[in-house]
């Protein structure tokens, strides 16, 4: 359920902010060996390990995934995936060592619980190349370290949080807001204070008048318990909430569901999508024509796997890097298609991203002087 | 001759489950030879593989151990799980609360408070048991889900490290890695907790076997009312019982969170738990055979990934033979009876000779 | 004469033992035909086919002349045939009346409730016509053991059975019910049915039956009339040899008292008094014999005294010493064994082997034990001793499974193993249950031995012979209460039945 | 704080229909003297099996719920029918049933992902399920219409009419005494010719049935999709079983019990009133005081005495 739009330009900006400031030197050498051995579409086998979550959480993985098998189609590369036992280091150590030794050169690894296990396997696995999203290599001293058969890719989740709470506050004008994140992780947190600082802001500055209590933002502590998301939603309605963003997997799937439901019932109630576009989850009539997705906060993790087979497949492959895929490149934001946004609604947020952009607006990376 | 029988018996339900596993490959397209051909490779192809396969095991020999000690006292561990958990978070707190402790002392430390932790865990439902004739099967369920949340805010709120979903990393001296065992092993992350398992499956055998103690517990589990008729004390087995069943899987928690792994998860009930009534099941509720069955498991463990990476067979077909497994060995009356018939068959001709001397006998006496 | 029922050539074979050999039985219209046999000899067993609850291997049962295949107990019923089970067939929770229509439940509403109260207005009438006196509504839990089997008995009224067959009817009753009993039957003679009586106890065949079959270890023996033949003839039929009813024994020399038990009162399951202020005393070098029909508070005095149940009022002493809170194991040690009433409930451990069992309450006692660990050579010669000396025959010897034993060499190991502990005081319960006569005579010589020795010996039977026989003093127990103490030797049946039904007895020779 | 319970009450009935459905159904197998900790597993197979066909014929019976109620028809027959392993295993092979239970709940979980993964691609199968609604008039009666009659899932009041007709059939009618005397004393059911294998069978299939169901409903009423677990409701199923002594109206009770004491440490994240407990108590809640009721009703188990033991025919 993911209307995946071909990413408008693949070759992502470094982030100043890099905590490893990359090498020049090896970088050429490390790009000249690539255009060497620059490897033919055809044996290239491109492998992913699943983090908590399965291959179709409808967020995370799926998102990850959905961007190889794209790869997989356009670019005719070979694709598997590995869900591991547990979500220890060893387990996926586990995993990687499985894809490697079976021909899978190029992982992809979603989550920063990989950063120890991907620290090992780029010194280990010389000739593979690793891509982690959410997170980079480090020992567990945090002492970052992106060798160059590596890319780690962050995310700007706070920037889409913020885009998708200006288009909510914009949409619904005055009322309360909730939000429900699963557990309390950066990528999380970093939605909810970007969706506060984007209400916020809409309230500064485009006369909207939306509020957020502090007992409407929760972390429901798991990404998999359906019935607490219902529930918690249901509350939250009940008191008054009129839209509730959901940055918590399995658990946002009941909440989408409460919402279905309030809207089969005629009640108002929207929800506000997490990492892909879920507005096809939200349908509540019979011909799908109406959802009670409002907008979803879109990170295209999609776009990050694919750019970095394209990229390796073009012997661009930018190892030793960190990136950050942000709103400049259309990383993060809120989907291209809003059916339930009014079009002034959709040309001020695009506005506010173009002013995001250009940098005049600027969103905090961090919860300070936000509620949790 | 029993022990025997229960090899065979287990032998067999192994061979049915893989059958099954096979049919299932098959029904869903996939060649089995191969799938299993790199089950195995994925499990022993390299002495890395070797390495983790064993450390794979190394948690599981000792919830197999748990469940097949409370067994034999005729107790249904089903809360190994929980203690597991609980067990591992008491250890690894030890571990974060004083890092710098030199390992040597720190080490034993967190193996000791990481089998108490467990023990406490365990005996709440032998007293439920013992005192209230609760089913433990209910309450240590119930110890599982209360375990989980207990230590999903404990580590909130005092361990926290970088990442929110697990508790602060172990220092390399907090744990059980050792560098040259896993040299050894060519990197695997096998590590010292193996040394732990093999003792304890020792010093259970010893105790089952050797000991007044375990004459006791099995007096116990065998018929509870003879063993009370005799002046042995029920309730206090059974909860020595599910206090050392529980202790034991606490030791699992140690090799699993401070060996294996090097932190805890938050809001993850440790599967390996669950799995020890398959090990001990499969092991006939022996520590041996613990033993033995975890290695086995391991294999499959370790081995899936490698198979699902080579041949795309979804990795649940490991977990779906483990299930059938378990379903034959509880089935194994079956079995059995057909192996006593095959038994008999050679005894009958000395019963007979028997029987015929007896009738002799009663002749004389009329 | 004419059968109403005849089965030929029966042969019903269990794992490891011919139950029924080539068993004839024919049932003539209208008689008590009494079927005997030693316990194990097949009675049951045979039953059981004709009642369809289990199929011979070999032979044919012919009803009124024809052949019939008794497939399961409805076909049984519905040939006429009912049966009261040895050991009852009742659903504890439910009433009376649920109990009796169980299988054939009437129904209304077009077959869609239960009908009750025509079940019970039918079960009322019933009791009137044959004198049964059945509660329809009342609870099996709460009725006394007669109520219980004549509500068995209405079982078979109710089905309309013409062929009633009584499996050890009278081994729960007490003389008196019994009496009762045997009018009963009288009484469904003269309505035109015929009985079958399981029994092992001479006096009663004599007392109702017309005619007699004999079984023994599974085989034919023969079938007589009652009137010309002697309780010793019919007893050698059932032995297969002469058997001397009384046991020889010199007169007992009673020393000190060992066992002292002052107004003991005891819960029994039902959570009331089962045992009401009862005192009794064993001297060291006597058999106190505990008489009284099953129920009446035999189960509570012993387990109060071995400790298995704690007492509510009223003291124990063993030498003088209190005991009555004492735990088990220290009991024990203080010098009590205990042959218990179920064998194989708390007798034996039926998964260890003869020697691990032999050392049940010694485990953990030198030489067997020694700092915790167990000395497997100390016990296989201890184990190796009993067996020897008590001869209890197992497949491998001492490391047999208790499990494979039969009833009686399970028995034989149990006993040897108490009489080794060299108790004080040894509390025998029903020590010759399910046994051979062999055994039996064996058994109770070993209790005179124990007494000849000096020591003190509780004898707890529900076989009035078996107390007549071999005790000294006779206290009769009758629900939960003390009713008299008597001697041995000048008392007979009639006195302790009486006692035994509750009408106080003269203490005189007490 | 009365409005809040209001608000919640209908999520609290929403949750304890599945574990009354489930507990029910292992009411009928221990009366009929099975034990079934396989409820778990049973419940497992019922969403997957509901998800299944909810998925494949929907497309068929467009703007309509009949997808739905198949789906629901469906995972009581797939129950039924899984249910004869734990049967097989416990009737015929005199096993050990709290194994073979747990064989059961093993082997349901990783079974219905296999398969999902196999048939679907995907180990998540996503449904639309029911939706709540008022009941027309009865909502409007002031307290009662509120707590019971507003926000209810239809299968609420199939659940309501199971029970009735459990109580029914077990207490009133030849089918319920016969059950009932098999897991009593089924000895007794044997010499007065009920076929006791028979009666166990049908009470082992009526639980695989209805835990089936129950976790048909846990997917179509609250949870939304199936992914391989339900959560461990079979569990507190099983819980709720004991705690409600065997009997229907008091398992009514304590699942009831169960849902609500849940639904609060679900919701207690959103109550300022509940702001003051520290949360763990909040999630511990319903396992403790499970644990405490066990404890209590201890004292007085009606457990049937025949459950969990093994029936021979031939054993006396
Ligand atoms: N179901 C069974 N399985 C195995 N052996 C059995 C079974 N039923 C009876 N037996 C054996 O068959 C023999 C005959 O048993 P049965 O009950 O018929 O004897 P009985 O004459 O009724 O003895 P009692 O007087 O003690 O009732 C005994 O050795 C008994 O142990
Ligand atoms: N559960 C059992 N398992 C194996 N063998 C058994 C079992 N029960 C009985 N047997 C065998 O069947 C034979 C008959 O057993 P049973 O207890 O009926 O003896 P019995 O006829 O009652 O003799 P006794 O007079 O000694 O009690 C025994 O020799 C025993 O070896
Ligand atoms: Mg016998
Ligand atoms: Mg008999």
């Amino acid at each position: 359920g993911c209307s995946a739009t071909p990413a408008e330009n693949g070759t992502p900006t470094t982030e100043e902010s890099n905590p490893t400031e990359e090498k020049e030197a090896p970088e050429e050498k490390e790009t000249s060996t690539e255009e060497a051995a620059k490897p033919s579409a055809s044996d290239l086998k491109v492998g992913m390990v699943t983090d908590a979550g399965t291959i179709d959480d409808k967020s995370f993985n799926q998102g990850t995934w959905e961007g190889i098998l794209r790869a997989g189609e356009e670019l005719g590369i070979q694709t598997n995936y590995l869900k591991p036992a547990g979500q220890t280091e060893a387990d996926y150590l586990k995993e990687i060592g499985n894809l490697y030794d079976t021909g899978y050169k190029f992982i992809v690894t979603p989550g920063y619980k990989f950063e120890t296990a991907i620290y090992k396997s780029q010194t280990k696995y010389e000739d593979a190349k690793f891509v982690i999203l959410d997170g980079a290599p480090h020992s567990g001293d945090n002492a970052y370290d992106v060798k160059d058969n590596t890319v780690a890719i962050y995310f700007a989740e706070h920037q889409s949080g913020f885009v998708a709470g200006v288009a909510t506050a914009l949409e619904l004008k005055e009322g309360a807001l909730g939000f429900i994140g699963g557990m309390e992780i950066p990528a999380v947190q970093k939605f909810n204070w970007g969706f506060q600082q984007g209400v916020a802001y809409a309230n500064t500055n485009l006369g909207t008048n939306m509020t957020i209590e502090e007992s409407n933002v929760v972390y429901q502590g798991s990404f998999d318990n359906v019935p607490a998301g219902q529930q918690l939603a249901a509350q939250m309605f009940d008191k008054g909430v009129k839209a509730i963003f959901c940055a918590a997997g399995g658990v946002g799937v009941g909440a989408i569901k409460e919402g279905v439901e309030r809207n089969k019932q005629g009640k108002e109630a929207w929800i506000i999508g997490v990492d892909t576009d879920q507005y096809a989850e939200g349908f509540y009539d019979a011909d799908n024509t109406k959802s009670c997705i409002l907008t979803s906060a879109v990170k295209r993790i999609d776009n990050a796997s694919y750019d970095m087979i394209q990229a390796e497949l073009n012997g661009e492959f930018p190892g030793g890097q960190t990136l950050t895929f942000d709103i400049t490149t259309d990383g993060v934001g809120i989907p291209v298609e809003n059916p339930n946004l009014s079009d002034e609604t959709i040309k001020t947020v695009a506005d506010v991203v173009q002013q995001m952009k250009d940098g005049k607006i600027t969103v905090a990376d961090n919860g300070e002087g936000l509620i949790k | 001759m029993h022990r025997y029988k229960k090899l065979i018996v287990s032998l067999i339900s192994i061979f049915l489950g893989l059958l099954v596993g096979t049919l299932f490959m098959m029904v869903t397209g996939h060649n089995p030879i191969s799938g299993f051909i790199y089950l195995v490779q994925g499990g022993l192809k390299s002495v890395e593989r070797v390495g983790n396969t064993i450390a794979t095991a190394t948690p599981l020999i000792l919830t197999g151990l748990s469940v097949a000690f409370a067994f034999r006292t005729g107790l249904f561990n089903i809360g190994a799980p929980g203690q597991m958990l609980f067990g591992g978070f008491c250890a690894t707190a030890i571990g974060l609360t004083f890092p710098t402790l030199p390992a040597f002392i720190l080490v034993p430390i967190m193996v000791i408070t990481g089998m108490l932790g467990g023990a406490v865990w365990g005996i709440v439902p032998g007293l439920l048991k013992a005192k209230f004739n609760v089913h433990e099967v209910v309450s240590s369920i119930m110890m599982n889900w209360i375990a989980n949340w207990v230590v999903y805010y404990a580590v909130k709120a005092r361990f926290t490290g970088t990442m929110e979903t697990e508790s602060k990393l172990l220092t390399p001296n907090a744990t059980l890695h050792a560098n040259w065992i896993s040299n050894l092993f060519q990197g695997s992350y096998i590590n010292l907790g193996i040394f732990i398992a093999i003792l304890a499956v020792i010093i259970i055998a010893f105790i089952l076997n050797k000991t007044t103690f375990g004459y006791q517990l099995k007096s116990v589990g065998f018929n509870r009312y003879a063993a009370e008729y005799a002046g042995i004390s029920v309730n206090k087995n059974i909860i020595l019982s599910m206090m050392i069943a529980g202790g034991l899987a606490g030791l699992a928690g140690v090799v699993q969170y401070a060996g294996n792994a090097n932190c805890i998860q938050l809001g993850v009930i440790p599967s390996q738990g669950f799995d020890g009534i398959a090990v001990a099941l499969l092991g006939a509720n022996t520590p041996i055979g613990s033993l033995l069955a975890a290695l086995f498991f391991g294999l499959l463990y370790s081995g899936r990934g490698f198979m699902t990476a080579a041949t795309k067979i979804p990795p649940e077909i490991a977990d779906t033979i483990i299930a059938t497994i378990i379903y034959f060995a509880a089935t194994s009356v079956l079995i059995e009876s057909w192996l006593d018939r095959i038994i008999k068959k050679r005894h009958e001709k000395r019963l007979d000779v028997k029987t015929n001397n007896q009738l002799e006998t009663q002749k004389e006496d009329e | 004469m004419d059968y109403v029922i005849e089965m030929l050539g029966i042969r019903k074979e269990f794992p490891g033992i011919v139950a029924n050999d080539n068993i004839t039985l024919q049932l003539a219209q209208g008689e008590i035909h009494a079927l005997l046999g030693e316990n194990g000899a097949g009675k049951s067993t045979l039953m059981s086919m004709l009642f369809g609850m289990y199929q011979p291997d070999r032979g044919s049962i012919k009803l009124n002349g024809k052949e019939v295949k008794i497939t399961n107990p409805n076909v049984a019923t519905a040939l006429g045939i009912g049966m009261v089970h040895q050991h009852f067939k009742l659903v504890h929770n439910f009433t009376t009346t649920e109990n009796i229509i169980l299988g054939i439940e009437p129904k209304k509403c077009g077959g869609l409730i239960l009908d009750i109260e025509k079940a019970a207005k039918r079960v009322a009438q019933l009791s009137e016509k044959y004198g049964l006196n059945i509660d329809p509504y009342a609870k099996i839990e709460d009725i006394s053991v007669g109520m219980q089997q004549r509500v068995e008995i209405m079982k078979m009224l109710y089905r309309n059975a013409d062929i009633l067959i009584f499996d050890e009817p009278t081994a729960v009753l007490t003389p008196q019910e019994i009496e009762d009993l045997m009018e009963i039957m009288r009484g469904l003679i003269k309505e035109g049915k015929s009985i079958i009586i399981i029994t092992h106890k001479l006096k009663e065949i004599k007392a109702v039956a017309d005619r007699c079959t004999v079984i023994r270890r599974g085989k034919y023996i023969g079938t007589v009339n009652v009137k010309e033949t002697s309780e010793a003839e019919m007893a050698k039929m059932m032995v297969g040899r002469n058997v001397s009813f009384k046991v020889d024994k010199v007169d007992a020399t009673p020393g000190e008292t060992i066992l002292k038990v002052e107004n003991l009162s005891v819960l029994n399951n039902k959570k009331v008094l089962g045992l009401k202020n009862f005192s009794v005393e064993v001297r060291a070098g006597e058999i106190v014999g505990i008489a009284g029909v099953e129920g009446n508070g035999q189960t509570e005095l012993v387990e109060a005294i071995t400790g298995l149940r704690k007492s509510e009022s009223g003291k124990i002493f063993i030498r003088k010493r209190d005991i009555t809170h004492l735990p088990i194991h220290k009991r024990i040690e203080s010098g009590i064994a205990h042959i218990p009433e179920d064998r194989q409930k708390r007798g034996l451990v039926l998964d260890y082997t003869v020697e691990e069992n032999m050392i049940l309450e010694r485990f953990n006692k030198a030489p067997f034990a020694k700092n915790g660990l167990l000395n497997y050579d100390a016990i296989s010669k201890y184990a190796q001793k009993i067996v020897d000396a008590f001869d209890v025959r197992a497949g491998q010897g001492c490391s047999t499974l208790a499990r494979s034993l039969s009833g009686g060499n399970q028995q034989k190991a149990i006993i040897g193993r108490e009489i080794e502990l060299n108790p004080d005081l040894l509390i025998a319960v029903q020590p010759t249950r399910g046994l051979d006569v062999g055994s039996i005579e064996y058994i109770h010589k070993r209790l005179i031995d124990q007494r000849d020795k000096g020591k003190a010996v509780l004898l707890v039977s529900l076989e009035l012979d078996e107390i007549l026989n071999v005790s000294d003093r006779i206290v009769v127990i009758n629900n939960g209460e003390r009713i008299g103490t008597v001697d041995a030797q000048d008392t007979n049946e009639n006195e302790i039945g009486l006692m035994m039904a509750g009408v106080k007895g003269d203490v005189k020779h007490a | 704080m009365w409005e809040t319970l209001v608000q919640i009450f209908p999520y609290a009935i929403a949750l304890t229909i599945p574990l009354l459905i489930t507990a029910l159904g292992a009411l009928y197998c221990e009366r009929s003297g099975v034990v079934n900790i396989g409820l778990d597993g049973f419940m497992i197979i019922g969403s997957f099996s509901c998800a299944l066909t909810i998925v494949s014929v929907e497309k068929f019976f467009p703007g309509s719920n009949l997808a739905v109620w198949l789906g629901l028809l469906v995972s009581l027959i797939v129950g039924g029918i899984f249910s004869l392993l734990h049967a097989f295993a416990s009737i015929n092979l005199s096993a050990n049933q709290v194994i073979s239970g747990t064989a059961i709940n093993m082997m349901a979980g990783s079974l219905t992902l296999f398969l999902a993964r196999n048939i679907t691609g995907s180990g998540t199968i996503r449904v639309q399920g029911f939706t709540k609604f008022d009941m027309p008039v009865l909502s409007q009666i002031p307290i009662i219409g509120d707590l019971f009659f507003k926000n209810t899932y239809i299968t609420t009041w199939v659940a309501l009419i199971i029970i009735l007709f459990t109580c029914y059939l077990l207490y009133k009618t030849r089918f319920g005494l016969r059950l009932r005397s098999c897991g009593e004393n089924p000895h007794a059911s044997d010499a007065a010719g009920i076929n006791v294998y028979k009666m166990r069978y049908i009470g082992v299939i009526i639980s695989g049935a209805l835990g089936s169901l129950g976790g048909a409903i846990y997917l179509v009423t609250f949870a939304g999709e199936f992914n391989g677990t339900v959560g461990g409701f079979g569990f507190l199923a099983l819980a709720a079983l004991i705690f409600g002594q065997w009997r229907p109206l008091a398992i009514l009770a304590a699942t009831l019990f169960f849902g609500t004491a849940w639904t609060i440490s679900n919701v207690s994240d959103v109550l300022p009133q509940l702001q003051a407990i520290p949360p763990v108590c909040l999630k511990i809640f319903p396992y403790v005081m499970t644990l405490i009721a066990l404890v209590v009703f201890s004292k007085s188990s009606q457990a049937p005495k025949a459950s969990g033991e093994p029936f021979s025919h031939s054993e006396r």
